[in-house]
């Protein structure tokens, strides 16, 4: 399988998720430009995190103009998995793939630490190898993480099982604890915390090996199904 | 408004107003054979100033030892430069910011990092890290958790934005940064050690480029500023707003430039922006250079060939390439959305010639402004003998409570506060960031780390400015050491008072001395540094706060050193040393 | 075409926290301002645009706020459009 | 005592760079807002005090501004009083 890794001018962990699902996966993976307008040839889609133009306005506010977005929404359309790690997830409900937005942290304060996270569900193709319930460990680092949807939002999340990750010890004041949701038909997911920071021994945790492993597994199937 | 007339410069002393001093004045004349106009003037002005030319520190900082196996690039280039083995090489130097954080806290220090960050990356080196080490006045004080929360958030804006982990450093509270608080940053970085990019002006022809930012009218005077007292009184208009975006566009467009091996020179517009990088790149090539102000792109209409040249607007480069290789440039520099322009060219005639339509609106000999400032052996006040310091002793019947009372103080208190709102691992390198002795970054793709620590201690060098010089290259050193890295080189950052005062040069000459001597017995010479004098409010000035920055090595990750092992029941604690 | 003035006004809907508004709230009591009440933050943005008529560039600035200045999950806006000059 | 609704627009000085504001620009323009000029990005707070009179109210605002909401030396601000219910 490939993976695109979607760059737009201010990404920043764009390469370390590279570096990332390489490591895990042996994959080959492409850093695609935001000018991309064709997404067709990747199985997997990574937006990784950054502050997208300066993070100026709201996060992901202007990024989510750029071609590539589209070209995402297409895929996503095709029921490809779209992963959205931290500026990636404000971009995509920027960009109304996902439902909510995040606002800036309720102490004001950029947050950089390990969270722990409690995988809400397993049923989606990126956390399949992970245990319902299962507590992991994965660094934040963002200042507008704090997740805010109305409660009819907050309320089908819930219902439909799509609420993926939620912060043991909440650190931005986010809804509901949410650190990371799926859309309707679950191959898309936006979370905060950042799983490529955790695939490593001497990163602290290897915690997030099990998300790229999931949506290789998922995609792997899928081919073969075909 | 009309600009002075180089007889009214003279006869009304405005000259004072550009930062040159009456001897100074005198001495521009005797350089340029007649008087100088206004952009001339001006230009004398910022080079010559304290901070751009090291005028009261340079006779003592050529004490430091500067060379040594290791050393590829010491001081005089942007960054200086340590060869790592296997063929890499890591550019590292630390920068103050502390005027412009007085006046705007959040902006002067996310400025300072974008400046530090600049002058890595020109270097031709891939920025892996920063550091910054901050004093304040105690936190009992509005004024001062203000300028401590906003210099915090300034440093996290910008690094956390431009995408390099903010590592380590350290935070310090006492009376004597209550007017004058200092931040001063560090940036690391690394490059193939046969990769070294330099700010040189060569190859007579040679195409000059601005890139980045257009110039606006930010910060016109800021180097004269930075060596001025009282900034609250004076030049309020040199703040400055940093974009960190556009500072990461310029790194990645920089980099990508350079890897093309069409670059010739590059240097970062800092402090006197467009005078002091075309001057210093031209005087290191031993040359000239040509600009064209009209075709700098700016942000202004109605802007002069003065107020281009002093300029400090942010996130802009001067970039000479090899002749014809300028679609290279255009097309990467479009790419990323800059703005690229094409200003002028390298000369042979040794001088600096600027030209605003077609008209010489200023000529001066590079070697005048650069080579041949003034330097100053500022009177030096008698040795003061070592000082005692009085600490109340701890009442031995409470020593719980005097024990919590060491642990509650700010200056030893846990610092996540302050590293939890840096991004202290992206780059996914991070091996050991901020908490412990030294931090520790992994080269990517060897099995190598680069270990950095910063340290000072202005009581230690107050009381004894030698010991406290020495005590604090041998912290900084140590901590590297600790992590299981092996110390390589220096940088500096020496924050003192008015160097007017020979109190203060006594201090400022002693710490170099007692940095010099630890520095040679540690085999870790100085490739780097920094100077900001005039630390003082109100006639008073601060502790002397030299700020050491040290850097080492460390192969195979798996020989670090954790500071504290996993299970410590049943080792034995042995200390080492007297 | 004429040009205008513009100014947008976005803040947070009032369903939604505004810490950043908590924030200087606080430090105004801890100054003195007792007789405070609640502060909310939002963003101004000032702009000149060109347009045949006052109602093209309103009908333009709405369309802006619609797509880019506003996020309508959490935030309002209002706004002003006068005709240079006038 | 009477209640006042305040509103303050606080913004960078004209001579100081705003990179937000263009960055904003940029955007818009590339979205097919041509005919844009430089657009500008501060604050925008609303609150309520109490006072006096109007007078009274107008100078605590001022005060504010001066101490917390504003940074004279880079931004400049403006603001509207108004007796609540008038
Ligand atoms: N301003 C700062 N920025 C980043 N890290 C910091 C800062 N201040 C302190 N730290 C980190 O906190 C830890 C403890 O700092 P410090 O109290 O100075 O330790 P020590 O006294 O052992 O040198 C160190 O790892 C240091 O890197």
């Amino acid at each position: 399988m490939r993976w695109a890794v979607v760059v737009f001018p201010g990404s920043n962990c764009d390469r370390d998720a590279e570096q990332a699902i390489r490591l895990v996966t042996g994959d080959p993976v492409d850093l695609v430009w935001h000018d991309a307008a064709d997404l067709s040839a990747y199985d997997a889609i990574v937006l990784p995190g950054g502050f997208s133009y300066g993070d100026y306005l709201r996060a992901g506010a202007i990024a989510r103009f750029s071609p590539v977005v589209s070209a995402i929404a297409r895929e996503a359309e095709r029921g490809k998995p779209v992963l959205g790690i931290c500026n990636g997830f404000q971009i995509l409900t920027e960009a109304g793939l996902l439902p909510g937005a995040l606002l800036h942290n309720e102490h004001l304060q950029f947050r950089c630490e390990v969270a722990a996270l409690r995988v809400e569900t397993n049923d989606s193709p990126f956390t399949r190898l992970y245990e319902r319930g299962e507590v992991i460990r994965i660094p934040i680092a963002h200042g507008e993480g704090r997740f805010h949807a109305e409660p009819g939002v907050l309320e089908a999340l819930r219902r439909e099982d799509r609420v993926a990750f939620r912060y043991v010890d909440n650190p931005n004041g986010s809804a509901d604890d949410i650190a990371g949701i799926l859309s309707a038909r679950r191959n898309v997911l936006g979370l905060m915390p950042h799983p490529e920071r955790a695939v490593i021994e001497w990163m602290g945790s290897e915690d997030g090996i099990r998300m790229f492993q999931s949506i290789r597994a998922h995609v792997e199937e899928g081919l073969t199904h075909a | 408004m009309r600009e002075p007339t180089p007889e009214e410069i003279r006869s009304g002393a405005i000259y004072r107003s550009l930062g040159l001093t009456d001897a100074e004045y005198e001495l521009v004349v005797e350089k340029l054979g007649r008087l100088p106009n206004y952009v001339e003037a001006g230009i004398f002005g910022v080079l010559w100033s304290e901070h751009c030319s090291y005028k009261s520190s340079k006779v003592h900082l050529r004490r430091f030892p500067t060379s040594g196996p290791q050393v590829l690039q010491g001081p005089g280039e942007n960054a200086g430069v340590v060869d790592i083995g296997d063929g890499w090489a890591v550019a590292f130097k630390m920068e103050s910011h502390n005027h412009p954080s007085a006046v705007e806290p959040y902006q002067g220090a996310a400025t300072g990092v974008g400046g530090i960050l600049r002058d890595i990356f020109t270097m031709g080196a891939r920025p892996i890290a920063f550091l910054d080490s901050l004093r304040f006045g105690p936190l009992d004080d509005a004024r001062t958790r203000y300028l401590f929360a906003q210099v915090v958030a300034g440093i996290g804006g910008y690094g956390n934005c431009v995408g390099i982990p903010t590592v380590g450093g350290e935070v310090q509270f006492s009376p004597t940064y209550r007017q004058n608080p200092l931040v001063n940053a560090m940036c690391v970085g690394i490059l193939p050690a046969n990769g070294i990019v330099r700010g040189e002006a060569k190859g007579v022809g040679n195409p000059v480029f601005v890139v980045g930012a257009r110039t606006g009218r930010d910060g016109i005077h800021g180097a004269t500023f930075a060596s001025a007292e009282d900034p609250e009184e004076k030049e309020r208009s040199a703040v400055q707003v940093g974009d960190p975006f556009l500072g990461k566009l310029l790194m990645e467009a920089c980099l990508e430039l350079i890897s093309t091996g069409t670059v010739v020179g590059i240097q970062d517009m800092g402090a006197a922006g467009l005078t002091s990088s075309s001057a210093e790149m031209a005087s290191r090539a031993g040359g000239g250079i040509e600009l064209a102000l009209d075709r700098v792109p700016v942000r202004e209409t109605g802007m002069t060939p003065y107020e281009m040249m002093l300029s400090e607007s942010q996130e802009r480069m001067l970039v000479v390439l090899e002749r014809g290789k300028e679609d290279v440039a255009f097309s990467i520099f479009r790419r990323y959305g800059l703005e690229v322009a094409d200003v002028g060219r390298v000369t042979d005639d040794g001088m600096l010639r600027l030209l605003w339509h077609g008209d010489v609106v200023a000529e001066i000999p590079v070697r005048a402004l650069v080579d041949e400032a003034p330097v100053y052996a500022r009177p030096v006040g008698p040795p003061v003998e070592p000082q005692a310091a009085r600490i109340p002793e701890p009442d031995l019947g409470q020593i719980e409570a005097a024990w919590l009372d060491l642990m509650r103080h700010p200056n030893i208190a846990d610092k996540s506060w302050v590293y939890r709102q840096y991004d202290t691992m992206v780059r996914a390198q991070t091996v050991i960031g901020p908490g412990m002795d030294a931090a520790l970054v992994k080269v990517p793709g060897l099995d190598k780390a680069i270990a950095m620590a910063t340290d000072g201690n202005a009581r230690y060098v107050r009381l004894n400015p030698k010991k406290g010089g020495a005590i604090a290259v041998a912290e900084a050193a140590r901590n590297v050491a600790a992590v299981g890295a092996k110390p390589l080189a220096i940088t500096n950052c020496l924050n003192f008072g008015n160097p007017e005062k020979p109190a203060v040069m006594r201090q400022l000459s002693d710490a170099i001395d007692g940095m010099a001597e630890a520095c040679r017995a540690l085999d870790t010479p100085v490739v780097s540094g920094n100077v900001s004098l005039y630390n003082e409010s109100r006639g008073q000035d601060i502790d002397p706060t030299p700020i050491v920055g040290c850097v080492g090595v460390l192969d195979g990750i798996a020989r670090r050193m954790p500071s504290m092992p996993r299970d410590p029941r049943g080792l034995t604690l042995v200390v080492l040393g007297r | 075409m004429k040009q205008f003035d513009v100014e947008v006004k976005v803040w947070l809907k009032p369903s939604v926290f505004d810490p950043q508004g908590h924030a200087v709230q606080g430090a105004l009591v801890s100054l003195g301002f007792q007789e405070m009440g609640e502060v909310r933050i939002g963003k101004f943005i000032q702009m000149t645009i060109a347009a045949e008529d006052e109602q093209a560039a309103a009908r333009q600035v709405e369309d802006m706020c619609q797509k880019v200045l506003a996020n309508p999950v959490m935030e309002t806006y209002a706004f002003d459009v006068k005709e240079r000059g006038q």
